[in-house]
């Protein structure tokens, strides 16, 4: 197909960083009093500036996965480098979108939002703006001295986002990020991601059960299995971006997808191997 | 029409309903009185009280024991619960110094002011230092104890945001711990209240004697002077429960992002 | 260049202050001193002496009921130097190793009272055998009824002993959950209120009335001998004052700011047959002496200290007896004084 | 050797005098007969005064009118000593065990009731609805639900009302008793014995240690779905 | 088309209750010192033992409106009838699944799926089987010890759902109840809630922001619009259930309703019309 390397793509500025490379990475829960593996064996390169979707049933491992990558848990085997770099604890360079919106109950939007600026040496004004420019963005314009219990649901998750864009981070870890969002705010927001990731440039590994949405922001999306949770597929996206929803390529590739997610002994019913303590 | 009328049910005074139990305390307490003989002794009428009360407004005793009282328990429980707050926040923020400190602040809690007074006699002397240092004392505990609480309740979720965010000690402390903690170190402010005044009024028996209401109040009680007793008591109630209000109120306000019920 | 000489000039041995405690209460307010402590204040004579050698006075008021303890412990602590209280306590803390002594006494004595609820017929302390009796143990009276019941041939262990703190004493007498209470002054007032009747008092025997001095650190009056005379006279002065007949009236308002008012003090401290006078005597006295001696003794045959105090360590009337002279009181009051150190 | 030459070895007694005098209530039966007695007051008035507190908090914070009628008069009363009313108890409870227990529950009723009004009021409302969905009835609302959303402030209350109780046994024991570790420790302090005064501190505080060593178990255990 | 009334559809318990009537609601929050209309003149009828879906973009209001027919507010104007009853409180008849899962924290999935029992009259364990069944059903076998927090998003939102279910309420509210799930898990209890709902008879109203799952669903599917909340739409679904997630009739539907959903000026924007707190 007429693949076009995305830093071929008009507007998409090319970094040179960015470079997620997780190897073997092993990690498991105490559970009770058993071991739960949680993630085996589980390698992924990511080259600077790309677009990773990953797929994959529910508790397989997903989230656990991400937080791996954004240092906020160190207990586990393998290695996670950023441009070579070993990852380790937390860094501005990475960015999280939570898959619970983990607002703080006691700021407004606003503060939430300018929360994520708290360490950027810009003055202030420039952070004003940059939050206020945020909230719009995700279209929560109004609500800036909103506390988060008075936001639905989909708000929450939309000043999530916001959060975690203001900081432009170079790598962006999105877990599900448009999950509770109506058809149509998840298109505009599916748009605006992908304008400031071809904008940016930066690397962005996104979670989603949205195979299409997976499908039509990626450069690749990874399917993944659970018990414990590994890669059983990585699927190229070889289209430039922005893509056509309707494209008859994406539509196979989606049917390939849910194809394999579909294939699994006992799917509906993830029976999970709940291995004794031992050190094996 | 119904705009006004509904107004006016939300100013309902549905509070005079806490007028209730006390005024019918007071009826009781008068009928009791009025039964003579040994409960006269321990009930006096409340005309006696209402006496005492405009005898000891007048002579300017009042004023002054209330204002030395009133004076040493703010005091108190600004340094107490001040300082008391400080050792919370280090207690609850670093785990050494939890370690360090906690065995002895919960054994140290724990032992009746009456083993300490002769060491705190001897160190600060008999006067109002040592009287302030036993308030302050009494307002230390419980906001050591909640504030540290709080500490500890915070949520990890919400610490992984801070991490995220590269928040610096200083920054997770203002921006998330402290305010995450502050409905615990409220309640801790509301017990502080209590016991400076208790210890306030029970300190005054303890070093020497001065102005004040506990002084006033035991003295009354060796004159068999009920009617002054209860005038005090009416004070230290009264005076405690406008202080409650008010902290209160300051806690509604920067409490006031919590959904809770109303 | 000033400390290097050890200091010749008496102004620099001075102390910057001296601390007189005293039983005290709360009138209007503020602190009234109990007894003669209140009219050296009164007098104002005390502080100007101190203050023409550049001294300052302090006056710590101690609260009725913890006075011994506090007083003791300001002796320990050497943060008072004189302090007007009761025999027990200075007792116990002579005998416990604070060094202090007695350098005035403060006249005759407290009265004890022994007082029964309303409607018990009772006529005499044998009348409550079995009965119940409260008391505030280790405070001074203790030693009166100790010596009332030792005259009859009892024992404490014959009544249903409350130990209750004077409040809860009168309020339970009033309540008539105790028989009766053996206690201070303040029965008359209760006997007035109508709480129950005295049926007994140290006014039938007064050598075992409680006796109260000024007790001073010794330490102090070897350093300061000079001070300590002054304080001296000054409490000599307040006592002479005190006697006088026309300042009777006086007094007894003064005295009325504690617990109990005028006309109960009238009671208390009318006269069994001797003068007005008598209730004020500094000296120290063959009856004084002997009440230390007696109370060194029960003390310590009843394990209440530990060691036992020979009195002759604990009474020093050479201050008293020098400021009488001084003064031009010799014979003023009329006990025969002491002569001389007690040895 | 004390520590502090600074101080008269009168009033900061040494470690020797204190063990000494240690070794002395002991083999007397002294202590053992005084911390029985006060051990038995203070877990009974501990016990009625918190679990009354307990439940008035919980009735205070959970009803209006609850609220409304003895809201003010709580937090009037709540400030006000016992002090005060020691003539009409005395008059009402006469001066034997039940007046003392009445001032110790008395003294731990109250910082349980706030801890309790306080907290809950603080419970976030969506537990409140989750349970009122599934018409949960009271007792459950209670066990299952606001007891365990504020174990760690109420019983911050209940730690605090022992240390209460405590004192305040002390301070009953001064009013009325013959016996009891505060009376031991007033007596030793009448008589100048600071060593028992002493002897008197260490065991409530290590009493006191012990037991609020417990409740911090009862927390861990209480709280173990955060860690588990 | 061959529209068949579900209460003919072969297996589908009719019961003569369950009728939810809401007439002429008004909602406002109080925003600041300003009034936020959140629903306006909001009426819809809904048939014992239907199934209405619910679609609208976010903040539009649905939340609010499935917390209203629960009894969980009721400072709202107009009427909220259950057969007739008007609706005050809540009641075991009328179950709700929240957007967020709110699980209690302290207990284990079993306990917190038991606690909607606590007040139905049956043996302990018969209780214990119900949960146990229910724990199966959404495929948490294993995890019944397990605490919320050591759940994955959406292992927690099915507990929620087993929670409700568990309870077999006469009508059934589901804010979002997939919303958090993969594509596998999701068919799965779709699958299983349309055959609890024909087995039941129960009214079931549910939101959701996937506008196939609303039309294969669905006896109705209700499309809102913002500020304030009202119904622009309603599309009648006449297929039998279950239905072929194929069919060129759902697909024609969907089309239709996205239409109506994009239709909306600024939808990217909702822009929230903040009235003056005057009493109008
Ligand atoms: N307690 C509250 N106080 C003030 N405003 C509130 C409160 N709760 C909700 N709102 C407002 O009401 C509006 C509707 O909220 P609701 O939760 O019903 O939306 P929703 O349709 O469920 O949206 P979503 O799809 O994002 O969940 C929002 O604008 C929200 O800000
Ligand atoms: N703190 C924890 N303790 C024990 N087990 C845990 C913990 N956190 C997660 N798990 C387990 O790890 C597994 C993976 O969880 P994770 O949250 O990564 O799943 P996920 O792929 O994100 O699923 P979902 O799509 O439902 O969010 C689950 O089985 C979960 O029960
Ligand atoms: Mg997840
Ligand atoms: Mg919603």
């Amino acid at each position: 197909m007429d693949y076009v390397p995305h830093s071929q793509i008009p507007g998409h500025k090319s970094r040179q960083t960015g470079a997620v490379s997780l190897k073997g990475i092993k990690k498991q829960f105490n559970f009770k009093d058993r071991e739960l593996k949680v993630l085996s064996e589980f390698s992924l390169d990511v080259q600077p500036g790309e677009f990773v979707s990953i797929v994959g049933p529910s508790g397989c491992g997903k989230s656990t996965l991400l937080r791996l990558i954004a240092g906020l848990d160190d207990t586990y085997d393998g290695t996670i480098t950023l441009d070579g770099q070993r990852v380790a604890g937390t860094s501005l360079e990475r960015g999280l979108v939570f898959q619970d919106h983990r607002l703080f109950p006691w700021m407004t939007l606003e503060d939430n939002i300018g929360l994520a600026l708290t360490n950027r040496n810009i003055p202030k004004d420039a952070k004003a703006k940059l939050v206020a420019d945020h909230i719009a963005l995700v279209g929560l314009k109004g609500f800036e001295k909103a506390f988060p219990h008075q936001l639905s649901g989909g708000m929450a998750q939309r000043a999530a986002i916001a959060r975690s864009l203001v900081n432009e981070p170079k790598v962006l870890l999105l877990d599900e990020p448009f999950g509770a969002l109506d058809a149509l705010t998840r298109v505009h927001l599916q748009t605006e991601l992908q304008r400031i990731w071809l904008a940016q440039g930066s690397t962005m590994i996104m979670i989603t059960h949205d195979v299409e949405e997976a499908l039509y922001l990626g450069d690749r999306v990874v399917v993944m299995q659970a018990n414990p949770g590994r890669i059983t597929h990585t699927v190229d996206v070889n289209l430039p971006h922005p893509r056509d929803r309707a494209s008859p390529v994406l539509h196979k590739l989606k049917d390939e997808i849910l194809a394999e997610l579909t294939h699994v002994p006992e799917p509906s019913n993830p029976v999970v191997r709940l291995i004794k303590g031992d050190d094996q | 029409m119904t705009l006004k009328t509904l107004n006016l049910n939300a100013f309902k005074p549905v509070w005079l309903l806490g007028l209730i139990p006390p005024v019918l305390f007071l009826l009781w307490w008068d009928h009791e009185a009025a039964k003579g003989g040994a409960n006269a002794l321990a009930f006096v009428s409340l005309a006696q009280v209402s006496q005492a009360l405009a005898d000891m407004l007048a002579s300017g005793e009042l004023g002054l024991s209330y204002g030395s009282s009133l004076g040493r328990a703010l005091s108190g429980l600004l340094i107490g619960g001040g300082i008391g707050t400080l050792v919370g926040i280090a207690m609850g923020l670093s785990k050494p110094v939890e370690w360090a400190a906690s065995p002895i602040y919960n054994s140290f809690r724990q032992v009746p002011i009456l083993g300490w007074l002769p060491l705190i006699g001897l160190w600060f002397g008999s006067g109002d230092l040592s009287k302030l240092i036993i308030v302050a004392l009494s307002a230390f505990y419980p906001t050591v104890l909640y504030t540290f609480e709080g500490l500890k309740q915070v949520e990890a979720r919400l610490l992984d945001v801070g991490q995220i965010y590269r928040l610096n000690g200083w920054q997770t402390f203002w921006r998330i711990q402290w305010p995450a903690a502050l409905p615990s170190i409220f309640t801790g402010l509301f017990q502080a209240l209590a016991f400076t005044w208790i210890s306030t009024i029970g300190v005054e028996l303890l070093f020497s004697s001065g102005a004040g209401l506990g002084a006033l109040m035991q003295q009354a009680q060796l004159q068999a002077r009920l009617d002054i007793v209860l005038v005090c008591i009416l004070f230290v109630g009264l005076t405690g429960f406008a202080i409650n209000f008010l902290i209160k109120r300051l806690s509604q306000h920067v409490l006031s992002w919590r959904s809770i019920r109303a | 260049a000033c400390g290097e000489k050890p200091a010749s000039t008496p102004a620099a041995k001075l102390p910057a202050a001296v601390t007189i405690a005293a039983i005290s209460y709360t009138y209007q307010g503020k602190p009234t001193f109990n007894g003669l402590s209140q009219v050296v204040i009164n007098q104002g004579w005390l502080e100007g002496e101190l203050k023409k050698n550049g001294v300052a006075l302090n006056w710590l008021p101690v609260p009725t009921s913890v006075g011994g303890p506090l007083i003791n412990e300001g002796f320990a602590a050497k943060r008072i130097d004189f302090a007007g209280y009761g025999d027990f306590p200075a007792l116990i803390a002579k005998s416990g190793g604070v060094d202090i002594r007695a350098i005035t006494s403060s006249g005759q004595g407290n009265n004890a009272y022994l007082i029964v609820r309303k409607g018990l017929e009772a006529k005499s302390i044998e009348d409550l055998k079995g009965k119940s009796l409260a008391i505030h143990r280790g405070r001074p009276w203790e030693l009166t009824l100790a010596k009332l019941l030792d005259s009859k041939g009892l024992k404490l262990s014959d009544f249903k002993i409350y130990n209750l703190n004077p409040q809860a004493a009168y309020s339970a007498l009033a309540a008539g959950k105790v028989d009766a209470v053996f206690t201070l002054s303040e029965a008359i007032l209760q006997e007035d209120k109508g709480a129950g009747t005295i049926i007994w008092s140290t006014k039938s025997n007064p050598e075992w009335k409680m006796r109260t001095g000024l007790f001073a650190r010794t330490e102090f009056t070897t350093q300061n001998p000079e001070l300590t005379q002054t304080v001296v006279n000054a409490y000599i002065k307040a006592a002479h004052w005190a006697s006088q007949p026309e300042n009777r009236a006086a007094f007894l308002e003064l005295a009325s700011r504690g617990n109990n008012p005028t006309s109960v003090l009238e009671r208390d401290y009318a006269n069994e047959g001797g003068d007005w006078n008598d209730h004020f005597s500094p000296i120290i006295d063959q009856g004084f002496v002997a009440h230390f001696d007696d109370v060194s003794k029960y003390t310590f045959e009843n394990k209440l200290v530990q060691k036992e105090v020979a009195t002759r360590n604990f009474i020093d009337p050479t201050f008293v007896n020098k400021g009488i002279d001084e003064l031009g009181l010799k014979g003023f009051w009329k006990e025969t004084p002491v002569t001389g150190p007690v040895q | 050797m004390t520590a502090f030459k600074l101080f008269p070895p009168e009033v900061l007694v040494s470690p020797t005098a204190v063990i000494a005098a240690f070794g002395e209530v002991i083999t007397t039966g002294e202590l053992q007969r005084h911390l029985s007695e006060s051990l038995t007051r203070l877990a009974g008035g501990f016990t009625i005064g918190a679990s009354l507190g307990l439940l008035f908090g919980l009735a205070l914070a959970l009803s209006k009118t609850v609220e409304r009628l003895f809201g003010p008069t709580f937090q009037a009363l709540r400030q006000v000593p016992v002090l005060a009313f020691i003539p009409m108890l005395i008059l009402l409870l006469g001066i034997d065990e039940v007046f003392k227990i009445v001032i110790i529950a008395k003294a731990a009723f109250f910082p349980v009731a706030l801890a309790a009004y306080d907290s809950v009021k603080g419970v976030p409302k969506s537990y409140f609805e989750v349970s009122s969905l599934y018409r949960a009835p009271w007792w459950v609302l209670i066990s299952k639900i606001l007891i365990p959303a504020t174990v760690p402030n109420i019983l911050a209350g209940v730690r605090l009302s022992l240390t209460r109780a405590w004192l305040v046994l002390v301070a009953a024991e001064l009013i009325v008793a013959d016996s009891g570790l505060g009376q031991m420790m007033e007596m030793g302090r009448q008589m100048f014995r600071l060593d028992i005064v002493m002897v008197g501190v260490i065991v409530a505080g290590v009493i006191g240690f012990a037991l609020d060593r417990l409740f911090q178990l009862l927390q861990a255990h209480a709280l173990r779905w955060k860690t588990a």
